[in-house]
């Protein structure tokens, strides 16, 4: 089954993109080897595989980022050479990178039109921009004053940006790289209907997830990568999930996430209060009140749509936000006030953020570093760094995660993105806390690793860790969290138990419609 | 008769010198190019403590930091202020020959101190020559090397007039004897990079008789450079300045074998200034006559020179 | 340079901006607060106003011009600030010019509407220099305009024999007599206006008028912006990096140039150590107006106000004939008040 | 400052490194780039070796002492480059230091072992203070740096009087008579190991000794790392951004309180002008050696060899007597050469 010849079936529809032969290597590891992709006019075609199989390097390469070491790419027939990104934009290629590609100082208008401003002899004509930055954030379902820095919007309205962006461009060519990592249900739902769109504009879609549910609901066409070689290429109808996930992880794995005895420990987190102002003085506050608690050995599910402030919730547990946060909570019946994340840190609290780059990982440093600066005063107690020991617990913690990289001291910014997420676990599982606040854990993280992830907050609760889970995935959410709370504009909105709810249920209460309890 | 066309134009001016005689008390400008060099500090200083003796004067001091345009602001902030006199002692010949002639104009009589301003649009002019000390340095030096012998020249800041002059004037008193410059770096009057360049001669030259630096500090690096190395005894030193606590101690101390005094005229600026105010007259140039200090001499104060 | 770094975690306090409380916005935003600074100076200056000295327009006047070279430099500055870049050439290539300028129009007798463009070229030249070894071998920005700061003083030394460029020729007898000064110097070192005016403060307020035009009305400026803020980004959205590096260096090489044409006609000569150590107030006055070193963020504004800001606080320092060392630790005192001013509001 | 945004994309763009990984990633890793650049530098030197001055040890133990002033003021600078900052007031606290320090030895007749730890501890006090406004307000490290150089600029004119504080004391007659020169500057000035090596220079070895255990042996380094990789990040694994931005200030105060006391020591004076531009020659050093202006990346072994770089340069051109002008343009010219080879190998 490796290596199987990819000759797709044929399509009665005219081939839009050809990609042959593609290799590329990184130093020593060879992240390609000789990969075909083919894209018809009309079809969403599914690129799936492990972290690190070598997807986003092949869209890079198709979008002109990256040079391929050799192959050849042909679009409607003619074959093409990208030099820049410019180059692959003006064939009609449109990009959303898997990793935000946003100017955050600039607002959202420039962002949206950055590299085709509507101008005259370099004039820009603002009024034009204005529309169409509306106009393409209308698109996507997204209500905001496009003079905003993109910088200050939730990572999940960013997300939204970057997608209006590429459709703004008017490609024939849409490549999708894991776009819905960061969005929640409706907001997906919303992409889906765009997508379909452009199927019946006759553009070519190629998507990237790992979500199976997505997969099946878009694909016409799958082609999975694994260590850089295509496995496969056949119709979405023509592979069932299991037959799918065995191609791209080489085993097979329960779908679902493995039952967990739900334990009912006493318990361990106790919040009584918990208000964050906005920044701007005069607003409504981001979170108006959620008291919450978690028992021992516990998974508290916790989602709501953009903004309605989950994050602020976790970040002021946390202590991150500072005297914007005003919390009133105990820890075993004592009370605790994490005045700091070093605080919090020493209280036994972990916060995994939603958004890796810019708040979970020093980019500049390698994988030990990264993956021990959290627990870096429980490692070296007298302040001398105790180098031998580092490396020997990232490589065991890397080792259960499954962690895909070249080298323990190779840059983490040249990790693939699930990769890069299991490092921010691992530099929490570093401190073994008693408290996990995880904002979206699975962000981009392969079913493989997805499971080893369950398996691993299973293992916490188990070990009497309370956790509180917020993911804006929802049949995530439903299966592994024992209960759900839902929040509405800052506050909470409904409370589910694990077994009973339904993602419906959700929506309603994230919409803010009464919620049955 | 300067001062009677000082009076003549003043009713003119709004704010002009009201006519000299007439005041108590008298405000005079001094505008300096700069304070980085102790040289420039001892010239306020001599300013200052001859004033001292006035009580009818108000000195303002000014600083111009090295920059041509401030100093030229200074003349005109003085103008504005409507001082009765101003001491300049100018960075820049040509930028400001203007500013000076304004004041002129303004009816402010203007003393120009150590470097000239082109023209003779100024009231009266106070200095020593550089190229005349340079080329005494030079016949100095040839006397005591018998008229041959390997020399280092420490040069000043060679985009300064003070630097070119010492340098020209040397050479001009050096150039018919077998006196050899074997080596010349550029030391920015900097003592830390004199003791730089002398280390590079130093390791480059075994025989250096002797050493000629454009100021005393450059002089006394190069004699730390020679005292590392042990050579300093073999070695003589020549600078130039002479203020009392820093060339003519060295001179004293046995480090320097002679250094050539460069009056500040800070005193005689004063002086000036008086008699200006007094409404007697001055000379248009005053050269300030200047010392060499030797071990022979340097007790018994120097011995003029030129 | 933390400032640019947290700035996320900045935005993610300040939550919404402008759709709600707009005055609020208004006072909190960089030009408002860089104003504030501005005016505090001001107050200072007509609290110790040097015998009156500072209530006449011609002090005002005088402290334009003082200030108006450091602006120009400042306007060439900003560009390279915004792409998160550093110049710290642009005094050595003034001195360049004003030695080239001097000896074009004095000595080479050149007519205006050939040294000034010629001179502007010099300037941009250097400028695209660093500019392409910055693009092109992704080289820090501070090491190669330091680099090209050292090169472009000791051209200008070998180009001016070491020599100040004047009009002033001495005779055997050590005097001096002047050749006559060329019209062009004198046109911009005259005023306008009933003399209220000087010529530079008009140019260096063109500068600011054409830079505002690149940075917010062109698309060029947009660029500058997206290269500074994030250039992946910009480079994956298309935008020509390299070209546009090059441009930013390049033009701050020109304002240089412009920047030296005055220091030249003003001193009346071309001096080789023109400029010395003015990269570095350029740069404080582009920081002080709210533009960071970070790149992406500021605007030309800023610039103008904290040109001004630097230009009175030197007047109002030097008006009250303050000594040496007290006027260092002042200035060192309220530019940090000033900064601290701005910050407060934020 | 491109260098640190687009890491990424160049590890993309970099065509496939062939596959001798080990061998080739040594030769790419900044050290092996950075010697590099040593070697060529002192190749040149053994081209153009003044007579053979270059040969002879004496003229490298001179090129060392030279270099050890600057390489100290580097060391210090290292630490706040590395979380992303930078301090120009380095090379006034070393001016403030030496005056204080000879004043205090030779006018005051302070014992070493009283006069050393208050100089260390004034410079300290000087670097915390930037540091506490960088940390605290979050203010532009350049701009408040610049305060703080100015500052304590006018501190030493202050606390000198504007003079150079030498061994000359003023009698009541008004005559000058010389001070001995105290033991400590003579100690520090004088050579070890049969003349062969200048103390300066060990000063300067021990100071590079300290910096590489505290940035690659302790804790505390690996927090300035972190802070100047991604200040955000770091505040949320439990780094106290705050204090150590404050100690890696307060180490650049001291370490330039060291350089302080080694040039007081060699000039027997303190002079208030001194250290004047030095903070650029100190962050070139840094830069040059290959530690990014970005921060997060670098360490102090480049600083060492960037050390040698410039300070043997620097030598050379001297021992071959190049004239100003020329001296200049040549330094321009090896740096950018001795940085693009760098760059190539990379
Ligand atoms: N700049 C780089 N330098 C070195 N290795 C790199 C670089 N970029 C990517 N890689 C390696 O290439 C491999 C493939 O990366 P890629 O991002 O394509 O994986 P992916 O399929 O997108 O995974 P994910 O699903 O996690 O996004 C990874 O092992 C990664 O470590
Ligand atoms: N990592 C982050 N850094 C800075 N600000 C953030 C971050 N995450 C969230 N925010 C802020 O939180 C606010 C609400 O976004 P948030 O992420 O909390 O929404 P949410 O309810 O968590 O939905 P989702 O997480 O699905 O986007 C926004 O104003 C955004 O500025
Ligand atoms: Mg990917
Ligand atoms: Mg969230």
């Amino acid at each position: 089954m490796i290596f199987m010849a990819a000759s797709p079936p044929c399509t009665p529809t005219p081939s839009l993109l050809r990609m042959s032969r593609i290799s590329r290597a990184f130093g020593a590891q060879q992240v390609l080897r000789e990969v075909d992709l083919e894209l018809a006019a009309g079809e969403v075609h599914v690129l799936a595989g492990e972290n690190g199989a070598g997807k986003s390097t092949l869209m890079r390469i198709l979008g002109g980022a990256l040079a391929a070491d050799e192959g050849t790419i042909a679009i409607e027939g003619r074959p093409v050479r990208f030099r820049r990104p410019r180059d692959a934009r003006q064939h009609g290629i449109a990009i959303i990178h898997q990793e935000l590609s946003l100017v955050g100082p600039m607002s959202v208008a420039d962002n949206l039109l950055l590299g085709h401003e509507p101008s005259r002899a370099g004039w820009i004509d603002r009024r034009a921009a204005l529309g169409r930055a509306r106009g393409a954030l209308e698109r996507v379902g997204l209500r905001l004053d496009p003079r905003r820095p993109v910088g200050s919007l939730p990572i999940s309205s960013q997300q939204l940006v970057e997608i209006a962006k590429a459709l703004s461009l008017g490609a024939r060519i849409i490549v999708m790289d894991e776009p819905t990592s960061a969005l929640s249900e409706p907001e997906v739902r919303r992409l889906f209907a765009r997508i379909a769109d452009l199927k019946s504009q006759g553009c070519g879609v190629i998507y990237i997830t790992h979500r199976l549910e997505e997969i099946y609901a878009l694909a016409d066409r799958i082609s999975v990568l694994r260590d850089g070689g295509l496995v496969a290429t056949r119709a979405a109808h023509e592979l069932p999930a299991g037959e799918l996930v065995r191609l791209m992880v080489g085993r097979s794995i329960g779908e679902q996430a493995p039952r967990r005895p739900s334990s009912e420990g006493e318990v361990l987190l106790c919040v009584r209060r918990c208000r964050v102002r906005a920044g701007a003085a005069g607003r409504r506050p981001v979170v108006e009140d959620a008291p919450l608690e978690v028992r021992r050995g516990e998974i508290l599910g916790l989602t709501g749509l953009e903004g309605a402030g989950v994050s602020e919730v976790l970040w002021a547990l946390f202590g991150a936000l500072g005297r914007r946060a005003e919390v009133e909570m105990e820890i075993d019946g004592r009370p605790a006030r994490p005045t700091s994340p070093r605080a919090a840190i020493e209280m036994g609290i972990a916060l995994v953020t939603n958004d890796r780059r810019r708040s979970g990982l020093v980019l500049s440093m390698d994988v030990v570093e990264n993956a021990t600066l959290a627990a870096l005063p429980r490692l070296n107690p007298l302040g001398w760094l105790r180098r031998r020991e580092e490396v020997a617990q990232t490589a065991r913690i890397a080792g259960q995660l499954r962690l895909r990289c070249a080298s323990l001291r190779q840059c983490v910014s040249t990790l693939s993105g699930g990769n890069q997420q299991k490092i921010v676990l691992a530099k929490w599982m570093a401190t073994d806390p008693r408290i996990l606040l995880l904002d979206e854990p699975t962000r981009g993280v392969d079913v493989g690793a997805k499971h080893e992830i369950y398996l691993l907050m299973n293992e916490w609760s188990a070990r009497g860790c309370s956790i509180i889970l917020s993911s804006s995935e929802w049949p995530e959410l439903l299966q592994v969290s024992d209960r759900i709370m839902v929040m509405h504009r800052g506050r909470v909105a409904a409370l589910f138990r694990g077994g009973q709810a339904t993602a419906a249920d959700l929506l309603r209460a994230a919409m803010g419609h009464a919620a049955d309890e | 008769k300067k001062t009677s066309s000082n009076s003549a134009n003043s009713d003119s001016k709004e704010q002009g010198a009201a006519a000299p005689a007439a005041k108590a008390t008298y405000t005079i400008g001094m505008s300096q190019c700069n304070l980085g060099e102790p040289w420039r500090v001892q010239m306020n200083d001599d300013i200052r403590r001859a004033a001292e003796a006035h009580p009818e004067l108000k000195i303002i001091f000014k600083d111009a930091q090295n920059d041509t345009l401030k100093q030229r602001s200074h003349v005109e902030e003085f103008i504005s202020a409507g001082v009765d006199l101003i001491i300049i002692s100018p960075k820049e010949a040509q930028p400001l020959t203007e500013p000076v002639a304004k004041a002129m104009q303004a009816g402010i009589p203007v003393i120009v101190l150590d470097r000239r301003v082109i023209g003779d649009n100024y009231t009266c002019f106070i200095g020593a020559d550089n190229r005349l000390i340079g080329r005494e340095a030079g016949k100095w030096i040839a006397s005591v090397l018998g008229g041959k012998g390997n020399v280092v020249e420490l040069k000043g800041l060679m985009t300064s007039t003070p630097g070119q002059d010492r340098h020209s004037g040397f050479r001009e008193a050096i150039k018919d004897s077998q006196i050899n410059i074997i080596f010349e770096a550029d030391m920015k009057w900097l003592e830390p990079d004199a003791r730089k360049e002398m280390e590079s001669a130093l390791s480059r030259f075994d025989q250096i008789d002797l050493v000629y630096a454009h100021n005393d500090p450059g002089a006394h690096g190069a004699w730390l450079a020679a005292k590392a190395a042990g050579r300093a005894d073999k070695i003589k030193f020549v600078g130039i300045d002479a203020l009392p606590h820093e060339g003519v101690l060295y001179v004293t101390q046995g480090i320097l074998d002679a250094t050539f005094q460069y009056p500040t005229g800070g005193a005689e600026a004063i002086d000036a200034a008086l008699k200006i105010l007094r409404g007697e007259s001055v000379p248009k140039e005053i050269t300030l006559g200047s010392r060499v200090f030797t071990k022979e001499n340097v007790d018994s104060g120097g011995e003029p020179i030129g | 340079m933390s400032e640019g770094r947290t700035e996320e975690s900045e935005a993610f306090a300040a939550a919404p901006r402008s759709t709600t409380a707009p005055l609020r916005a208004l006072l909190a935003s960089p030009t408002a607060t860089a104003l504030l600074a501005l005016c505090f100076v001001l107050a200072l200056g007509f609290l110790f106003s040097g015998d009156g000295a500072f209530h006449k327009w011609t002090t005002h006047r005088d402290a334009l011009r003082q200030a108006s070279v450091y602006g120009i430099l400042a306007c060439g500055m900003t560009f390279v600030i915004i792409t998160a870049g550093i110049d710290l050439s642009v005094g050595s290539v003034l001195g360049l010019v004003a030695v080239t300028f001097s000896t074009l129009s004095i000595h080479e007798a050149w007519p205006p509407w050939l040294a000034v463009p010629a001179c502007l070229a010099l300037g941009g030249a250097c400028g695209a220099a660093s500019g392409l070894v910055v693009a092109k071998w992704r080289i820090q920005p501070f090491i190669v305009t330091l680099a090209m700061m050292v090169f472009a003083r000791g051209l200008a030394k070998t180009l001016s024999g070491g020599m100040k460029v004047s009009t002033a020729v001495q005779q055997a007898d050590g005097s001096w007599t002047a050749a006559p000064v060329p019209g062009i110097f004198r046109l911009i070192d005259s005023r306008l206006l009933g003399d209220n005016v000087s010529v530079v403060s008009l140019i260096f307020l063109s500068c600011i008028v054409l830079s505002w035009i690149i940075l917010s009305r062109l698309r060029w400026g947009r660029y500058l912006y997206a290269i500074g803020g994030n250039e992946e980004a910009a480079r994956l959205s298309g935008v020509p990096v390299a070209a546009m590096k090059v441009m930013a260096y390049a033009l701050a090489g020109v304002f240089a140039a412009v920047a030296g044409l005055c220091q030249a006609a003003q001193e009346q000569q071309g001096d080789p150590e023109a400029g010395l150590g003015y990269e570095l107030t350029a740069i404080a006055i582009v920081v002080i107006g709210g533009t960071s070193l970070m790149g992406g963020r500021g605007g030309i504004g800023l610039t103008l106000l904290g040109t001004l800001t630097i230009g009175y606080l030197d007047k109002i320092l030097s008006v009250n004939a303050v000594p040496e060392a007290s006027r260092l630790m002042l200035t060192a005192v309220i530019i940090i008040a000033a900064v601290l001013l701005q910050r407060r509001n934020h």
